[in-house]
Formats: C-alpha cells, structure tokens, sequence
C-alpha cells in the first residue's frame, strides 16, 4: 500500500529499527548434571571477609573453605585442617606468656592437599599474610577478634601454623571466622594500593572469577552482578570430587516469584539456608507438592523475639513484662501458622542445645494469669476494653519490625489480636528493614516494642546480644547488638565467666544461670525458634542442613540419583 | 442517577450528560463506581451488623471457607476477608480520590498559570513538566517514600503516625500525577485564552483573577474531569505497586493494593485471596477508565 | 475637528522563534509598525488590508490588549499607555470592542445577562436594580426582546449573537468601539443587518469606530476615512470617496481592482503578482515592491514615506510615484 | 544548533535531577556508616569518624555534592559500597539489560499498538472497536505485578513453556536463547503499555482522518486502505510516536516491576536495590543513567517525529 | 438536507452555485463525488459525459473520483496532506489513474505545476504544503484536481479562505485553465459577486433547495425570487453607496424534516398563505429563467 520509495530526501529517512526475532528458542539443558539454586538474595561482594550476609556465605560455601565450621549436630568440625585443636587432644595448649599472663597454643594443621583454585598449595603463607592484614582496621574485616585474638603466630611448616591467643578463652577453637585468603592473589594488591584502599581493590570484587581466591570443590565461573552466579567443579580441589558440573545460583528477591520457578522447575531448590523460602512457603509446597519434594525442616539456633523498651515506665514493670508473654499463645501460633515446625522458644536457649535448661518457667498460654498480672500492677480495664492505669494512661504500646517481612508482619497482627483480649492495646509501626535496623532498632527510639530475629552459634555465649558492654550507645556509636539494653550485673558476671571456662562441666551451670536470669527478668519476649526449611527434588541427595550456618560447606556430597 | 442532571441545570451540562447517558459502557462504569464506593463504606455497618471484628487475628479459623457470617471467609489470619476488602476499598479509593485531588490542585495551578501568562513563564514551567513526565519516576518516589520525615523537621511522633503513612502516599502520588492535568490545563488554557470571550473580558476592564475565577476556569473545567478521571485509574494502580514495592499502606490497615501484596505466595493455597482483591483493582480501575472515556467523548468540543 | 483618538508611531513586535543562547534575546517580528492616525469624534475610521497585514494587532493595541506597544495611544489627548492604575479604567472603559467571531467572543458558559452586566460590574457602574435595568435597556437597542436576556449564547444565530456582543461592548458607554471584522463570520444575507446596526448607533450615540475589515464593499458603505495596511505599516490614509476614487498607492489600487463587483464578468483583476512575503522575510525599502507594478530601483533602497501628494492634505500615502499622474 | 540545544537541555536537566537526588538521599534516614558500623561490631567511635572523614560525609551536603560532581564530570562516578565495586561495572550490564526490556517493549507495543489503534479507528463504535477497547483498558486496569504473577503462573508452572524468570546466561545459548528469557517480562510490560498507546492512536487516527486531505485523498480517488495507510496513518503517527516517547519514564518504572518479579537485574532494580542498601554513589549514578536513558529516548522519538512529519524541524 | 436539485453544465461552461451557509451547496458537491458523509444519502441521478453515476457500485467511485470528476475545495492549507510533498500529492492522482509509475508521474507533477503558474515547479515539487503560502497551495490543490483533465471540476468556495489579491489571481487562473482544458466547472460560493464574475449560468440556493437558475447575467440583472432579489439588494455596492442597506429579516430556518410550504417564506415579505401550505415548483418562467417562487409567475 505504500509508495515504495519517497522522493523528497531527508536525511532521516535512513533511520532503520532492527528488531530481533525471536524465532528459536533455546533447547532446554541436559538435566542432572547441573543444579540451579534460587535464592532471595545476591551475594553482594564475595570477599570471605568483607560484610557478612547469609547469601555471601552460602555461595561462598561452595568455592571456599573456611578453617573450620558448625556441622548438622552442631559440632565445629575441621574444614580446611586436618585436625580439629582441642585441648583433649593436645592440639590446644594453655600457655603462659613472658608477662605471667596465659594464652592458648593452637596447633592449626592446613589440610596437606588443601590447593586454590589455581593450583597453588594453602600455605602457612596465606595464614600469616591474612593475620597481618585482618588486624589491620583499615582493611575493613567483618571480625576484627578474629585475628587480633592472635598475639603471634608461629610457623612450623608450610601445612602447620601454632597460633598463640592473647588470653584464654573458652571459643579458642571457633577458627570458623578465620579466613584465609591467598596471598599469591591478595598480597600484590594489597602492596599496590595499600591497607586502606584493599576493600575497593580486592580481586574478590574486582575479578571475582580468579580461580586462585578459592579452595573448594568449585570455582566461580561466572559472575551476572545481582542475578547470577555460576560454579564449576574446581580442578584442584582436594577432597572428594563434587558430582554437578554446573551450579548456579540465581537471586530472585520476590518469594512469590522464586516459589513459582521451584513449581515450573527452573530453579530446582531454593536453600533453606535463610536465603530461601520462608517456612510457611514450604509448608504449603508439602500440603501442594509432596510427591514432588523431599521436606527437612532443620531446627536452628535463630529465635524470632520481641525486643521492649526500656525507658517505656509500662515496661518497666515487670509484671507488665510478664503478662504480655502469658497473653499471646506462641504454641497455637507455631502451630497455625508453622505447622508446629518451629518449637516456642523459652529462652534465648534452642530446646536442641545441649545446654538448654529445660527447667526454667515456660510461660504458656494463660490469659487469666495475664490480665491478673495487670490487675496487679494497677492497670485496670477501661471503657473501650483497653486497661488504664490510675493516671488514666492507657495500656498502649508501639509494635514495630521490618516491614515487608510477611511472616513477621503476620505474626505482629496475630499477636495484637491477643493482647487486645486481655486489654491491652498495640499500634503497629514498621519500617523498611534500613530503617527499623539502621536508626529504629540500632538507635533504640523505638517506644514499646520491636520484632526481629538473633541468630548465634550452637553454644555462642548471648554476649553480642545481652551483655551490658553490648548496648547501643552513642559513645560506642551505636555498636551492639543489645537493643532491649539489658543490663544485670549478675548476667554479665555470668557471662564472663562463661567466655573463659574452658571445662564443660563447669559451663553448664553458668548456661542454666543465665536462663534463669533471661526468664526472670524477661528482657525480651522470647517468641519461637526458626527451622531452616527445605523443599528438596526428589532426585537430589546429599543435602545436610546444619541448624546454624550454611549446609554448603560440604557441598562435594550433593548428589543426583 | 438523575441528581447529577439536576445539581447541574448548566445547559452544556445537561447535554454533556445525556451524551455520557448514551455511553453504555461509561454509564456501566458509573454504576460499578458508586456501587464500590457504597460497598466500601458499608464496611463499619456490616461489620457491626454481622458481628465480627475484621481487624481480629484468629488464627483457629485461618483460611477457613464461607459461613453465615463470614460470606467470603478468612484470610491468612483468620480475619473476614470481605470486611476487609470493604476497609480496603475505603483506604484505596481514599489514596486514590485524596491524591487525583491533591495533583488536580497542583496541575489545574501550574496549568491555568502557564497557559494563560504563557511566554517565558510558560516555557519554563513546560519544561519542567515534560522533564518530570520524561523521568523514571517510580525509582525516584523511592528516594521520596525512603526519607525520613524527622530529618525536615517533623515530630518523630507525626513520621511515625499511621496518617502520616496515608499522607506520604497522597503526596508522593500526587507529585507526578499532576503532570498530564496541568498539560490538559495549559492546552486548555491556552486555546481559551485566544478566544474572543476572554479578550472581550479584557477589553471591559476585568482584572487578571476575574478572568481567570469567571471566565477561564470554568471553561477548562471539562478537560480537568476528564483527565482527573483518567488519572484516578492509575493512582489507584499506583497504590498497589508501591505496596509491592514495600511502600505502601502499612499492614494492618487494609488496603487493596497490600492485600494483594500478601497474598501473592499464598495464591497456591488460598488463591481467591489474591483473586478478590485483583479483581477488585481490576474493576474499579476499569470502571474509572470506561467513565473517564465516556466524559471524554461526551465533553468533546466538536460535540457541544 | 479635535482628535478623539490619536495613534502615533504605534509599534507592536511579538518575541518569535526560541531565545537565543548568547544574548538572552528572541527574534521579533513588527506586527505593526510606526502607524499613526487620528479618530475624530464621531467618525468612522476603516482600517484595511489583507491577512497578517497586522490591522487586528493595531485595534486589539487600542483596545488595551497588549501589554506595553511602542509609540502612543492617546484618547482627548491623554496618553493611555501610561495611565495611572486608579485611572486607567475608566478611560479604559471608553474604548470597547466587538470582535471577529460570536461563537468565540461570547462565553458559553454565562447567560446573556450575565455577559451584559459583568462589564458593568467591572466598572462599578450602577447598583444591581440599575444593571438590571441598563441591561434590558442594551438588549432593547440591539434589537432584540427582553426575554433573551436568561438564555445561552449557543441558542442563538450569528447574527443574532453579534447583536449581543455589541450590546456588551456598548455597556460601559464607550466612546470609541473597534469593530474587529465584526461581519466576516456572519452570513451573507445577515451582514447588512449588523452594518445597518452600527450605523444606527453611529448616529444615536455619537459613536467613533476603529472599522477594521478586510471587505473593501462594507469599508466602503460605514467609513468616513479609510487607512489601507500592507506588512504592517500604514500605506495610505485618506478621505473614504478620494481613497475609492482617486486611489494613490499602487496597493490600493491593485487592491480595488481585486474587489469583485457583481456584473463586471471575466475582466482582468489581478494587478497584484504574486504572494504576501512572511513576516521574517520583509523587503528591504518599500514593502510592496516586489508586487508592484510600478517598483523601481528607489523603491528596493527607500522606503517611502506616508505623506500628503498633489495637493490633497488629508489624503496620504507611501509610495514614491504617488504624486505622478496614473 | 537542534541537537545542541538538546543536550544542553539534557545537561542541565541531568544536572538538576543529581543535585535533588544527592538532596533527597541525604533526606534518607542511617547514612552508609551507620550500616558498616552495623555490620561490623568491632568498628570505634574513632573508626566511624574517620570512615566519615574517608567519604567526606562529615562535610556539609553541597560541599560533598560538589566534590561527588567534579570527580563526575571527570570520569570517576565512584564506588558502589555494597559491591564494592565502581558503580559503572555494575550500570552497565543493568543498563543493558533494562535497554533490551524496554526498546522490545517499545518496538512491540508501539507495532501492536498502531495497528489494533487502526483497526478500531476505521469502525468507531463498531464491534472490533469495542473489543480493541476493551483489551485497551484491560491491560491499563491490571496491577503489572499481579499480572506477571500470572503469566508465570501459567506459562512457566503451568504449561511450562518459558522460563519463569532470569536472564538467559550468555555464552551459553546465544542471544536467541536469552531472549527466552524476556518473553514473559515483555509480555507484561507489553500488555501494561499497549492499552494507553492504543487508545491514543486510535483517537489520533480518528482525529485524523476526519481532516480535510482525507477527504482530498478520497476525492483524487484513492482506495479506502490508500487513504488509510497512506495518507491517515503517517499523519497520526508522529503524535502517537510522542506519546511513546513520553512513556519511557513509564517504561522504566514498569520495568522495576518485572525486574523484580523475573528477577532480572535491570537499571530499575539496582536503583531499588541501592536505595534499600543505603548504596548512596550507586543510587545516584544509576538514577541518572536512567534518566539519561529516557531522556535519549525522548529524543529519539522527537527525530522519530521530525522524520514523518516535515512541518517539525529539527535543523 | 439537500432535497430535488436538478442542473446540468456544459462542457467548458461554469455553472456558479450561490447559497448561504448550511444551504446544501457543498453537500451537492460531495453528493457528485460519493462521499456524502455516513448518515445522510443520495437519491437520484448523476450523469458525467453520458455515464449514470447514481447506480455504480461503491467500489467503482474511487475510478471516477480524480479522474472524470474533480473537486477543489475551501481551505488550501487543510486540504493537502501535511505530510507529503505536494509533488507527491499531485503525482498519486497520475499514479492512481494513469497508471503511471512514481517517476514519471513525478515528473508530470512537475510539469502540472508549471501550468497552474508556480515559479520554479521543481523545486517546489519537494516543497511540503506548510512551505507554501495559501495562494501557492490553493494552486496546488486546482493543479491536483485538474491533473487527469477530469470532465468535471467541482470548485467548493476556493477562494473564501484567501485575500482579495490573491482571490483574484486564483480566478483568473481558472478561467485560463478552463479555457485551456475545457472541462465543465461548478463553482460554488456565497459571494454574488464573485459567482457573477466567473460563472455563465447560476443557480440560488436556499435551505437545501433551488430557489432561481438563470445565467449570470439574467440573474443578476432581473432576480425573480424574493430571496436573491434581497441578497443583491443587502450587499453594499461600491459604485452605488446607500445610507441604509436592504434588509431580509430573520435567519435560515432549521429543517426539522416536516416542513410545509416554501422555506423562504418566513423571511419573505411577500410571503402569503399559499406561500405557507404549497412548496413551489422550480418552473420557467422565462427563457433559460428557473425560479421557484409563486409571487414570480410568468
């Protein structure tokens, strides 16, 4: 219909659009040998040492082996040594030093064949040169105690390091934060650009695919900046031969979105490692899909709590404190809502930790106890139901957490819904995870109380999150996790105690003691204990959940039948 | 539906009706208007009526189906599904009327004052426009929705507020909905200005506030229903995409658009809980649309 | 005869085209420049000329539309560019306007009464029971009955909407109208109408017109004195039977010859060659050379001035051979 | 002295727009510190300070705004904080990705657009108008989210026919097998986009066609597909293409959304991603790299325009 | 709307058609045409050269349209393509008619432009019509119409949107062309005058009826109908100025469809009851004298 040419000449006429044509599409790939993960997060940067973020760790997993780590019965075990140090096994030694005070020896054996990615062998090299700079503030590690713990570090052989603590303390042998990183790759970046400019430089950042930064079963082949990450068996790896030839990680922040690419197959499993579906998801996947998935819920150490404010006056009452824990029903919830996979909490104690005092007041559901308790304390019900006092203050109290967060969002209205049957009145407030955990939280502004989640090591010491010297503050620049700023000397001094002994069967009364004081003083409202939840094909073996860190440390046993 | 007919006894206005009159789909679309507001603020009634507490978390009767009193069942919490999608509809057809309105006020401004000054004024103002029109706006509401509202100087009590939440979003959709009513505005404007009737204002002495009061704002007035009417549909989907994107109304006010939200991973088990509230989105967004199409031709120039 | 109105060197020039980045400045073009004349009391002045010839830009000049035009408009020898606000409506008020189009010039949204009265509120005249009666009183003298006071302007014909339009204008009692080409919107057998309406008026009120049209036929049956426009700038001015009779510029007459005049069939009309150069692209010296019939090397470097020729004082015209026998 | 005038125009719009993003981010509650401190518990007041000092931020805000410029018009847009990594490594496979997203849209819809807008404007009120109508406002009234859930739910889980999302992994199966991988967000940017374009060529096209020269096309006896084609479409075409080009703003935010749900790291997620991580330097850059990039789509379809219709200069 | 109009022109003739707005003169062009708008439609017969028109499929229309019947119309600026250059505009009636290709016909729109008196034709065939001025582009659309050398040429007022200058050359230049080419013309205006300066015969129009047909010079010299006796006599003449212009009272009546008697008649003042209840006849009542009045019997 046109004319097929037009005669007056503008120059523009020359302007062609190339549109592509979509007219193959790509044959699916061979099944089995390649296993695609989803998970919710992009691991931002990949240096073992900078910024923690599960989604780091759990990619790192794969291509990288720290010195030691937590395994599913919750045991440190040996990664990249041969031998776990122990003081039974003579690998640890208490230690006097020149000044009188006393250390610990560590005899620290680099697995013989332990090689990077390139073929260079883990060396006592890469120890010392990763001590020296992991002591250095300006190279930005994530755990300064990590290395600055070491006052020296001996070298016996290439494989064999003796590393000598400062102090003695009870956590010598969690070297799970040690990570060494190899000097053949590091060292001359380190030399060009200087301590405080490394962060920027890193090759972990910078070339993330240098095979010689890693020394696990695979190798980062490829790297799609906040989407993928590609892995591939690493030829000098020194353990057992991993099975998939291809992994890759894809991040697919929506839930929603990442549950329909499990159903449709384009992701085989999302990780229950944090980085995955929520429990509630992989609930429904097992109501929707048995046949198609194998189902581990792993309990974890991770307990979802309710930090409270300690200059609300309505808090500091501890009846007050109390009856707002006897009032919800935290089995009911977990029962609803997780299909009782995720055990109330009691304590700060997970019922699976050898340590867990079993003993200490549980605080079930009793609503009567509860509106008693407030009675008590003077708060009487007022015209619309909501308690007052005698000052005609009503019983109400901000509730806020990360907003966004579904399953806490929902947990927070089931729980306003409870408290209002016995009075009491709670006017949610979230906010975006930046600001809740970056000024609310961190800062402690928020007014009544705050929902979020502490995660430990089996058998870590609650230090980082109860100690007083663990507070928030403005002179410590809000560093601590301690937001419900407890403070009881006799928790501290419980506390202290605990990081130095050294003989399990002294540990365990100062574990029950700190209960103890956790339920009686109520700093928090303990609410229940997070399982790590994994829909899994049916065809893939292999997969160990640990509880507490990422199942991807040994990720060599992952397998296809 | 004759009040509209008789509130008016403009004569172009009852013509302008029985034109939209004749358009079966705006008029359908009118209907299904007024009958969502009516169920949306029939919320507290019915929810007194039936006896149940919407806001309540029940998790015993979590996702339970239909029953006498509970007609459209429970959602993830337990709590009425219907009633909350009524309170719903009351918060996003609230966001959505209080932000149409808030950038009517701002685009009929910048419009009328463009449009009829023109010249450099003008020039600069449509500039400005366009540029706001031509940016990638929803990254940029973003930045708006993530600031902090103490750092201007509001008390911490008022940033944190449920109404503040409500005005954010009012403002931040008005911010970039008044584009197209102050572009409608000024083209208005402008072709009104040329006209005879003005000038002759003018020539009889009429300052510039009369003539823009009496003699130009009431002629653009058609073309501002019209647009608002357009913008209205996408101030609504607005709504939800900012509650996808975490920014919306906090939970547990209902609205539309975080209802939806919450229930995407559940579409697998309960999916009639996305279901209702897309559709109800689907509707009214529709509905706005079909009247904004039926105003558009029935107050076309070239019919009156 | 004393001046009413007086114009002199009346130059409007309208910013065209985008500012230039040095200099801050945009291109101008001259709707009108350097035009004068005077309108006594009583008279009628036509203003004539084609489209773009920039005879609406000089009445809309008086009537106070443009914001500040060069040169000076002075009503009974008051400069009314450069009245004090206190003043200036209501020397403004004696100076009214009917426009081109009465489906454009009446607001559709207001009844006919509300268009009369708002002038008058305007102004401040009359309480409400004198507006009242003043507006049927307008009505009356435009011919038409007083129930039409409470209707829209879309319910009437063109010639009556005209009606009202002048009805308005004539409300504040001004003393000058310009009628913007109040017939060429109007239907041909309704013309005569309005033209006999104006001229009733004339001679009741004592009214001055500023006529401007571009209908030589209608120019020729109200004016008193006829000033011809060409790009802008007066060409001739003169006397309505010398101009028709006698005209001196050589526009004027191609523009005479071009009327059409019913029974002259198949004649030669077309003295005029050619097009009307863009308002960007005016010659340089007399800006009708390049039409002209007579133009000569003077006239593509001169312009020529607007001056009396051969006697006649009141007859101007700009055209360096317009004192040469024809 | 057009395409000057442009970029000058873009300049100083892209200029305008990062001083009020730097303004607003800064408006934006924890400054980057606070985040490190948060992550490293063993950071000092001392250390936060001079971390603070290390990114100026102890400064007052225009002065950092003015130091982040001229390091800017110098080349150096910086560091991302959370990839550490400089922020254009990262921009630019995002701004790649999103580019692919958005000119298919465009193309797709603007094609699919013009012709159900032809379609309906021959016969308005008729049965196919009515449906192209209908379809029009469909896809203006559904949540784009909702809508991609959908179309994975039905083309990726249920029938399984597409990926559900990511983008394709270069290298590996050529450009044809990614673009697998943008069929579905397409679609849904597609079916968000066309209704409005639809609607306005439709109304163009009538618009048009009740012109003079239509009926001076029929009148020379041209055919009616004649008269359509060519004489009515290519006029109502420059201001449907304006239209278009309006939309790229549009086009961007609807792409955050697919970008989320198909999880593809495009400009619009980074921003996302930057602003929720507190990754000011990339927020930044990447908001104005988007920008820039509509802005250059705005021009295109303004030449777009110049070309089919000559009344416009662009010279 | 247009209701019984009969009239034929002869070759190389003008028939002048005179009628105020909405009187149906331009439907009857467009009637000529096929391209009377959707809900109105056309009964009756149209004869070009012998052919009957009124029967011929719709599909056939677009053969005649350009061809055998051309038409010019009002607004030259509106009536050309914005988006063409009118050397294509003109060369699509040669390609569509004549088969020709798009070079030749070019070529030949060059050469159509040259005859309607366009300096430097081949340029301008590239220029665009906002290019041009309203004089240029009126020329444009006579050379466009006129390119097939149609039997007919239907000119809708063409010179109502320009200046007396420039209405003038336009005149003349379609007189040339009529001469040259010798096609039949119908010229349709509300100006007497001008109709009366180019038109041989001339046919009145009122209300969508033919009122008076005559030649130009019988009709304007001896007007038989109420209503072209006062149009002639409303008009201000130049050479015989009056104080006081004649005056038809009232304005054109809106056709409601029932309407009895003669449309003039309620602003005719000699209107009478026959007036009011009969339509009156187009009748002779002269040599070559039509008039449709029953005050004006022979």
């Amino acid at each position: 219909m046109f004319s097929p040419q037009r005669s007056c000449n503008r120059g523009l006429r020359t302007v062609y659009t190339v549109v592509a044509i979509l007219s193959s599409f790509g044959t699916a790939w061979a099944a089995k040998d390649q296993l695609v993960i989803g998970a919710t997060q992009y691991p931002s940067n990949l240096n073992p040492n900078h910024e923690a973020i599960t989604s780091k760790d759990y990619v790192l997993g794969f291509v990288y082996r720290q010195a030691t780590a937590f395994n599913g019965e919750g045991k440190n075990v040996c990664l990249l040594c041969t031998d776990f140090p122990t003081i039974e096994n003579g690998l640890a030694k208490i230690e006097t030093h020149d000044d009188g005070s006393k250390g610990i020896a560590i005899t620290f054996k680099i697995h013989p064949k332990a090689t990077w990615g390139d073929g260079v062998p883990v060396t006592a090299k890469d120890v010392l040169f990763t001590w020296n700079l992991g002591r250095q503030k300006e190279a930005g590690f994530l755990s300064l105690d990590a290395y600055d713990r070491y006052e020296k570090i001996d070298v016996v052989d290439d494989k064999t390091v003796v590393l000598h603590t400062k102090t003695v303390r009870s956590d010598y042998n969690e070297l799970g934060r040690f990570r060494i990183l190899p000097e053949h790759v590091e060292g001359p970046i380190v030399k060009s650009v200087g301590v405080a400019e490394y962060p920027k430089n890193t090759a972990y950042n910078r070339a993330s695919t240098t095979p010689g930064l890693y020394n696990g079963p695979y190798l980062i082949k490829e790297v799609q900046s906040g989407s993928t990450v590609v892995l591939e068996p690493n030829p000098y790896w020194f353990g057992k031969a991993p099975y998939f030839k291809r992994i890759v990680i894809r991040t697919i922040e929506n839930s929603a979105a990442l549950q329909a690419n499990i159903l449709s197959g384009d992701v085989d499993f999302a990780p229950g490692d944090g980085v995955g579906l929520t429990t509630d998801q992989v609930l429904e996947l097992e109501k929707a899909h048995r046949d198609k998935f194998d189902f581990i819920y792993k309990p974890s150490y991770t307990y979802e709590h309710i930090d409270l404010q300690k200059n609300n006056p309505i808090l500091q009452d501890k009846r007050v404190r109390q009856a707002l824990l006897f009032a919800i029903n935290r089995k009911a919830l977990t029962d609803k809502l997780f299909d009782s996979r995720e055990p109330v909490a009691d304590t700060f104690l997970a019922p699976i930790s050898p340590f867990y005092d079993n003993s200490v007041p549980k605080f079930t559901y009793d609503p009567k106890k509860a509106a008693a308790l407030l009675e008590d304390a003077g708060w009487k019900i007022g015209h619309d139901k909501i308690r007052v006092n005698a000052q005609g203050q009503r019983l109400s109290l901000d509730f806020g957490t990360t907003a966004g967060n579904k399953v806490r969002e929902l947990v927070q209205q089931v729980l306003q819904s409870q408290w209002r049957e016995v009075g009491i009145e709670v006017v949610i407030k979230n906010e975006p995870g930046r600001t809740f955990f970056g000024e609310t939280a961190r800062k402690r502004t928020y007014s009544g109380l705050a929902l979020y989640a502490w995660t430990s090591d089996p058998d870590e010491p609650p230090v980082r999150n109860l100690h007083t010297s663990a507070i928030p503050v403005e002179g410590n620049n809000w560093a601590g996790n301690n937001i419900a700023a407890f403070s009881n000397p006799q928790f501290d001094a419980a506390l202290d105690k605990l990081l130095v002994e050294l003989d399990p069967a002294a540990r365990k009364p100062l574990w029950f003691e700190l209960q103890k004081i956790y339920v009686e003083e109520l700093p928090v409202l303990p609410l229940f204990f997070r399982v790590q939840p994994f829909a899994l094909p049916k065809w893939l073996k292999g997969i160990e959940p640990t509880g507490s860190g990422v199942s991807t440390h040994w990720a060599e046993t992952w397998h296809a039948i | 539906m004759n009040a509209l007919a008789i509130a008016v006894d403009n004569a172009p206005w009852q013509r302008r009706w029985r034109r939209f009159r004749r358009n079966r789909t705006a008029l359908s679309g009118l209907y299904v208007l007024v009958a969502l507001i009516v169920f949306s603020l029939a919320a507290a009634p019915l929810e007194a009526l039936l006896g149940i507490d919407a806001n309540n978390a029940d998790l015993l009767s979590r996702f339970d189906g239909r029953s006498a009193t509970n007609w459209l069942g429970h959602d993830e919490l337990g709590r009425d599904v219907l009633i909350r999608l009524m309170y719903g509809g009351q918060v996003s057809l609230g966001v959505g009327i209080a932000a149409t309105l808030l950038g009517a006020v701002i685009g009929i401004s910048i419009g009328l004052a463009a449009g009829y000054f023109g010249g450099n004024l003008d020039a600069l103002l449509m500039r400005f426009t366009d540029g706001i029109i031509a940016l990638p706006l929803l990254p940029l509401l973003i930045v708006l929705a993530a600031i902090d509202l103490t750092k201007l100087g509001f008390s911490a009590d008022f940033a944190r507020s449920s109404a503040a939440s409500f005005y954010r979003i009012v403002l931040i959709i008005a911010l970039i909905d008044w584009t197209r009513i102050a572009r409608l505005v000024r083209a208005s404007t402008l072709s009104i200005r040329e006209r005879e009737f003005v000038l002759a204002a003018r020539v009889s002495g009429a300052g510039t506030v009369r003539i823009l009061l009496r003699s130009v704002l009431p002629n653009v007035i058609a073309p501002i229903i019209v647009a608002c009417s357009q913008v209205l549909g996408s101030v609504i989907l607005f709504e939800a995409v900012l509650s996808f994107l975490g920014f919306g109304i906090a939970p547990p006010t209902p609205s539309w658009g975080n209802m939806l939200n919450n229930a995407q991973e559940l579409v697998a088990t309960a999916p009639m809980l996305a279901i209702y509230p897309g559709l109800l989105i689907f509707i009214t967004v529709i509905a706005v649309n079909f009247i904004g199409d039926g105003l558009q031709d029935a107050f076309d120039p070239r019919a009156e | 005869m004393t001046a009413l109105l007086s114009v002199k060197d009346l130059t409007i020039s309208f910013p065209v085209g985008r500012v230039n980045l040095f200099t801050g400045h945009r291109r101008a073009i001259h709707a009108v420049q350097d035009v004068s004349f005077d309108i006594a009391s009583g008279e009628t002045l036509a203003l004539v000329g084609e489209s773009g010839c920039g005879k609406t830009t000089a009445g809309r000049a008086i009537a106070g539309l443009y914001k500040a035009p060069k040169g000076a408009i002075s009503f009974r020898g008051q400069d009314i560019l450069d009245l004090p606000r206190a003043s200036r409506r209501t020397v403004r008020r004696a100076i009214q306007m009917i426009f081109q189009d009465p489906f454009s010039s009446l607001d559709p949204r207001m009844t006919v009464s509300e268009i009369l009265s708002d002038p008058l509120k305007v102004n401040g005249i009359g309480n409400a029971q004198e507006i009242r009666e003043r507006v049927q009183d307008l009505i009356g003298q435009v011919g038409l009955p007083a129930d039409t006071l409470n209707r829209h302007p879309h319910e009437f014909s063109g010639g009556q909407r005209q009606r009202i339009a002048i009805a308005r204008a004539l409300a504040p009692e001004p003393q000058i109208v310009v009628a913007d080409e109040p017939l060429s919107a109007l239907d041909v057998s309704v013309q005569s109408q309005v033209l006999n309406l104006l001229g009733a008026l004339k001679r009741q009120r004592g009214l001055s017109y500023l006529f401007i049209s571009h209908d030589l036929a209608a120019v020729h049956h109200i004016a008193d004195r006829v000033a011809v426009m060409y790009l802008g700038r007066l060409v001739e001015i003169a006397g309505r039977d010398a101009l028709f009779a006698a005209p001196r510029h050589p526009y004027t007459q191609g523009l005479l010859a071009a009327v059409p005049r019913i029974g002259h069939r198949r004649r030669r009309r077309s003295l005029i060659e050619g097009d009307l150069p863009g308002p960007l692209a005016i010659p340089s010296g007399c800006g009708f050379h390049p039409r002209c019939p007579l133009a000569k090397d003077i006239c593509r470097r001169e312009r020529p001035e607007l001056k009396s020729h051969a006697g006649d004082r009141a007859h101007l015209a700009a055209c360096h051979f317009a004192g040469e026998a024809l | 002295m057009f395409f000057l005038r442009r970029l000058l125009g873009m300049a100083i719009v892209l200029l305008a727009m990062s001083f009020v993003v730097y303004g607003l981010i800064g408006l934006m509650p924890g400054d980057p510190i606070d985040l490190m401190v948060m992550s490293n518990p063993g950071i000092t007041a001392a250390d936060a300070d001079r971390l603070r000092a290390l990114y100026s931020l102890d400064e007052p805000l225009v002065t950092r705004y003015g130091h982040w410029l001229i390091a800017a018009l110098q080349g150096d847009f910086g560091f991302s904080r959370v990839y550490a990594q400089p922020v254009l490594d990262i921009i630019g496979p995002a701004l790649w990705q999103t580019t692919k997203l958005v000119a298919l849209t465009l193309v797709i819809s603007s094609i699919l657009a013009t012709a159900l807008g032809i379609l309906s404007a021959l016969r308005p009120g008729g049965k196919i108008d009515t449906l192209v109508s209908f379809i029009s406002f469909a896809g203006i009234s559904l949540p784009s989210f909702w809508l991609a859930l959908i179309l994975i739910l039905t083309f990726a889980v249920w029938l399984g026919w597409l990926p559900a999302s990511g983008m394709g992994r270069p290298g590996e199966e050529g450009f044809l097998g990614n673009a697998r991988f943008l069929i579905l967000p397409v679609t849904t940017l597609v079916i968000a986009n066309i209704g409005g374009v639809t609607r306005y060529a439709r109304s163009a096209l009538i618009e048009t066609l009740r012109m003079d020269f239509i009926r001076t096309a029929r009148a020379k006896g041209a055919r009616e597909p004649r008269v359509v084609l060519r004489h009515g479409v290519p006029n109502a075409l420059s201001s449907v293409i304006t239209v278009i080009g309006m939309n790229f703003g549009t086009l961007f935010s609807g792409a955050l959304i697919t970008e989320t749900m198909f999880a593809q790291r495009g400009l619009g997620k980074t921003i996302y991603d930057a602003i929720l991580g507190n990754d000011y330097n990339l927020a930044l850059v990447a908001l104005l790299f988007a920008t820039f990039a509509t802005l250059i789509g705005n021009l295109l379809a303004d030449l777009a325009c110049a070309w089919l219709d000559p009344r416009i200069s662009v010279i | 709307m247009v209701d019984g109009v009969s009239y034929t022109i002869a070759r190389g003739r003008t028939l002048g058609v005179v009628g105020e707005s909405g009187c149906g003169k331009s439907m009857t062009a467009l009637a000529l045409l096929g391209l009377v708008p959707k809900p109105a439609h056309v009964t009756g017969r149209i004869v070009v050269s012998g052919q009957n028109l009124s029967g011929i499929a719709a599909g056939k229309w677009p053969e005649i349209r350009g061809k055998r019947i051309a038409m010019v119309f009002q607004e030259p600026m509106t009536a050309l393509n914005p988006g063409m250059c009118v050397g294509d505009q003109i060369g699509e009636v040669l390609h569509l008619h004549e088969s020709l290709g798009w070079k030749e016909a070019r070529e030949r729109a060059v050469e159509e432009l040259r005859l309607v008196g366009i300096p430097s034709p081949a340029e301008r065939a590239k220029s665009y019509p906002h290019q041009l001025s309203g004089g240029m582009r009126q020329r444009v659309v006579i050379a466009m119409a006129l390119a097939c050398r149609p039997d007919v040429l239907i000119a809708d007022e063409p010179t109502t949107a320009l200046d007396v200058t420039i209405q003038a050359q336009i005149l003349e230049l379609m007189q040339r062309l009529q001469d040259e080419i010798g096609m039949a013309v119908q010229f349709i205006s509300h100006n007497l005058a001008v109709v009366s300066e180019i038109a041989d015969e001339v046919i009145v129009m009122y209300a969508g009826q033919v009122v008076e047909r005559a030649s130009a010079e019988e009709l304007f010299s001896k007007p038989l109908h109420p209503y072209t006796q006062g149009l002639i006599a409303t008009m201000p003449m130049i050479d015989n100025r009056q104080e006081q212009l004649a005056v038809i009272p009232g304005v054109v009546p809106h056709l409601d469809g029932n309407h009895k008697g003669c449309r003039f008649a309620g602003r005719c003042h000699k209107a009478d009851s026959e007036c009011r209840a009969l339509v009156p006849a187009l009748i002779t009542v002269e040599p070559a004298h039509e008039v449709a009045c029953h005050k004006a019997r022979p």
